[in-house]
């Protein structure tokens, strides 16, 4: 095992490499699912606006 | 009734899209995970040390998938950009648009992945060599992209210019890269051995294919992800948007 | 070759025309067509889609709904740019040049009338004596006046007017009023947008309501 | 609509350019001046040493003058967006691409002519060899011209956007990254006393296939810009 992540010498530009290729990668996931969280409150937000203007207040 | 025509018309239909890529979306991640998975074993452990290179070689498994995507995903990006220009459709904006940071990604991936490599192998990060500033400039190329969508107030007509920006960048991009390697050969006059052994062996190749193939699968992925959302902003008010967002859990 | 189209076809006609920006809806959907000779107005409050209306008439926006026709041709469509003069809320008048050379401009992009004389349409703008100072200079009544007077010396025959009574005194109005109606009696038609504060043309055709 | 209508449209348009240029002569010079700061500092930099300021001369200068281009193309549509006479532009009724292209005709003339012509003066005031100039000047008329035509179809692209100078820089790069290539080694290639003819016919092809398409495309960029 600790030869296998020695990489014969060259760990310290192996794993960044894959680190670097997970990470962007993850990113990108992970920004897509913020995106749709923040898009979806905001519709949700608008169609209960447009509920409330719909029907009346009837409190005075 | 043409069954190819019929399905181009409903996979234009946003709903119809959104529904599909949905349905879609989680088989393409299990495929991109298996195969990534199959790869990584392939290329980490079961491929022997190069001769030359030891096992820094090992970063061609990230490094060559991520340039190909970045360069196919550019082809998907400009002709999906180029139909949006011509014909207008809604879809194709939204699929070039959602391609450009997906591609940019893959860009700035080869560009790290490639100057790690290229410490060990020619003793510096960073070498103006032919093929990483091509993809240096691809990766100004999609951030022009990005950046000119994202410009416009109105999504749809930023879509749209930057789908034309797109286009001339699908041209521009052999021209760049000729003539960087001209430039090249005029100004270093030795030429650089570039990475990996001439002929790849049989032991190496696959694992570097089934990367390649779980990185396409991943691209799809993302990019069904990506419209769906793109979709719920861009058809806000309409009914099947309403009904979504009123099933989905919100504020979540 | 005749800009005119033959006198029994219109020189507009919409079927359902509408416009939206995203989801809200900005006009429509709209029936209308507009003859040779005829001036009509569109009348509408603030935001009621009537600069929208014109801009999608004039081809710089696409419809969302419905179809137009202009001379025959599609909106924007080259045959349908070369019978169209559009005046909006920006004039196109370029501040270092002076009234003369804006109206040189005018018609070198879209050509004169043959019975046009620039000098006396200045005259009859109420421009005499400034026609060689630069429009910069000029105030906002008299900058539309130029504006007006190089539409005037133009050869199409469909005019779209977005607002033309806006800055104008009592004489300004008479003069838009004088030139739409020496316009239709050349055979012209006009779509003419107001909020309907001024005395309009007397010869209007039909009034078109946008709004609910 | 005539046949003599397109030409008096073009001239037209070239004629209110130049003149609307006239009349604000100062600003045409301001390019210029930006030039000739920008190569002054780069010996108060690397040091008054002749041979390395002569050996990057012609390249100092060609960023320089595309640099100093980059800086005004952003103003190319603003004053007509902001009065309204690029909508008539689009109104009008001869192709729009005819009256880019006196548009662009005129940008030469105006901004990057001036450059040009100050170019061999500042490549001088670094050193650059005289058999070198004449394929400065060769190359500098080719590739201003060919980014006039490329910068002005993206300025276009940029016209409904708010705030669009440094995107726009963005976006010139990689269009101007052969350019210069081609433009510089011409000039290297002189300055080693080796044929430089080859990179000049490059740029002279591509900028014949730019004179015919820049127009077009820049018209059709300004219609999906302003499409709202």
């Amino acid at each position: 095992m600790g030869r296998f992540l020695a990489m014969g010498g060259y760990a310290a530009y192996v794993w960044p490499a894959y680190a670097v290729f997970f990470l962007v990668l993850g990113a990108d996931v992970l920004a897509t699912a913020l995106r749709r969280r923040r898009v979806l409150r905001e519709l949700a937000g608008r169609m209960a606006r447009q509920a409330a203007r719909r029907q009346p207040d009837v409190s005075p | 009734m043409n069954a190819f025509k019929l399905w181009y018309h409903k996979l234009g239909s946003p709903p119809y899209f959104y529904l599909f890529a949905g349905y879609i979306r989680p088989w393409l991640w299990g495929i991109a995970l298996l195969l990534a998975a199959v790869g990584l074993y392939g290329g980490l452990v079961l491929a022997p040390p190069d001769y030359q290179q030891g096992d820094a070689f090992r970063i061609i498994f990230v490094h060559v998938p991520a340039a190909w995507m970045s360069l196919f995903i550019y082809g998907v990006m400009a002709v999906s950009a180029f139909i949006a220009v011509i014909w207008r459709p809604k879809m194709a904006e939204v699929l070039a648009m959602e391609s450009a940071p997906i591609g940019a990604a893959f860009t700035l991936i080869a560009l790290i992945t490639g100057s790690l490599w290229g410490k060990p192998t020619w003793g510096t990060y960073w070498t103006w060599d032919a093929r990483l500033t091509s993809e240096l400039v691809l990766l100004f190329i999609y951030l022009g992209v990005i950046g000119l969508y994202h410009a416009f107030e109105d999504p749809r007509q930023g879509a749209r210019a930057a789908s034309f920006l797109a286009m001339v960048g699908a041209v521009n991009l052999p021209i760049v890269h000729y003539s960087v390697v001209w430039w090249n050969t005029l100004h270093q006059g030795t030429t650089v051995r570039y990475f990996g052994p001439s002929s790849i062996a049989p032991s190496m190749l696959w694992p570097l294919l089934v990367m390649t193939i779980a990185a396409k699968f991943y691209y799809g992925a993302s990019l069904m992800g990506r419209s769906r959302v793109a979709l719920l902003s861009l058809e806000r008010g309409k009914d099947w948007v309403r009904a979504e967002v009123a099933g989905a859990p919100a504020g979540g | 070759m005749s800009l005119h189209a033959a006198p029994a076809d219109p020189f507009i006609v919409a079927r359902g025309l509408g416009y939206g920006r995203r989801d809200e809806r900005v006009f429509g959907p709209l029936d209308f067509s507009l003859d040779a000779g005829c001036i009509a107005l569109v009348e509408g409050d603030n935001g009621s889609g009537k600069t929208t209306l014109l801009r999608v008439l004039s081809g710089l926006l696409h419809p969302t709904t419905g179809e137009a026709r202009v001379l025959g041709a599609a909106p924007g469509s080259e045959q349908a740019r070369a019978g169209c003069a559009a005046l909006g809320h920006l004039l196109g008048l370029k501040g270092d040049l002076t009234v003369q050379e804006n109206l040189a401009l005018g018609t070198g992009l879209y050509g004169a009338r043959e019975d046009a004389d620039a000098q006396a349409m200045l005259e009859h703008a109420g421009l005499a004596g400034y026609a060689h100072e630069p429009v910069r200079t000029l105030s906002a009544g008299q900058k539309k006046r130029a504006a007006l007077a190089r539409l005037a010396l133009l050869p199409a025959p469909l005019w779209l007017l977005d607002e033309p009574y806006a800055n104008l005194d009592r004489n300004g109005i008479a003069l838009v009023n004088a030139l739409l109606a020496g316009h239709a009696a050349r055979g012209g038609a006009a779509l003419v947008t107001s909020h309907g504060a001024v005395a309009f043309y007397e010869g209007v055709g039909y009034t078109l309501r946008l709004g609910t | 609509m005539s046949a003599s209508a397109l030409p008096r449209a073009f001239l037209a348009m070239l004629r209110r350019d130049v003149v609307l240029a006239w009349r604000r002569r100062g600003d045409a010079l301001l390019p210029v001046l930006y030039a000739v700061i920008v190569t002054t500092l780069f010996p108060f930099a690397l040091g008054p040493e002749h041979a390395l300021l002569a050996r990057i001369s012609g390249g100092v200068v060609l960023v320089t003058v595309l640099l100093a281009m980059l800086l005004s193309l952003d103003a190319v549509f603003r004053g007509d967006l902001e009065d309204g006479a690029l909508e008539h532009m689009l109104l009008a009724p001869q192709p729009l691409a005819l009256l880019m292209a006196a548009r662009m005709l005129a940008y030469w003339l105006v901004t990057a002519l001036p450059l040009v012509l100050v170019a061999p003066l500042l490549a001088y005031m670094l050193g650059l060899d005289a058999v070198a100039q004449p394929v400065l000047l060769l190359a500098l008329l080719l590739a201003s011209a060919l980014l006039d035509l490329l910068g002005i179809v993206l300025t276009a692209l940029t016209v409904g956007t708010r705030r669009s100078g440094m995107l726009l820089s963005l976006m010139l790069l990689p269009l101007a990254v052969p350019v210069v290539i081609f433009a510089a080694g011409a000039v290297g290639a002189a300055q080693q006393g080796l044929p430089w003819i080859a990179p000049l016919a490059w740029l002279a092809a591509a900028l014949a296939l730019a004179l015919v398409l820049a127009p077009l495309a820049c018209a059709t960029a300004l219609r999906i810009a302003l499409d709202s």
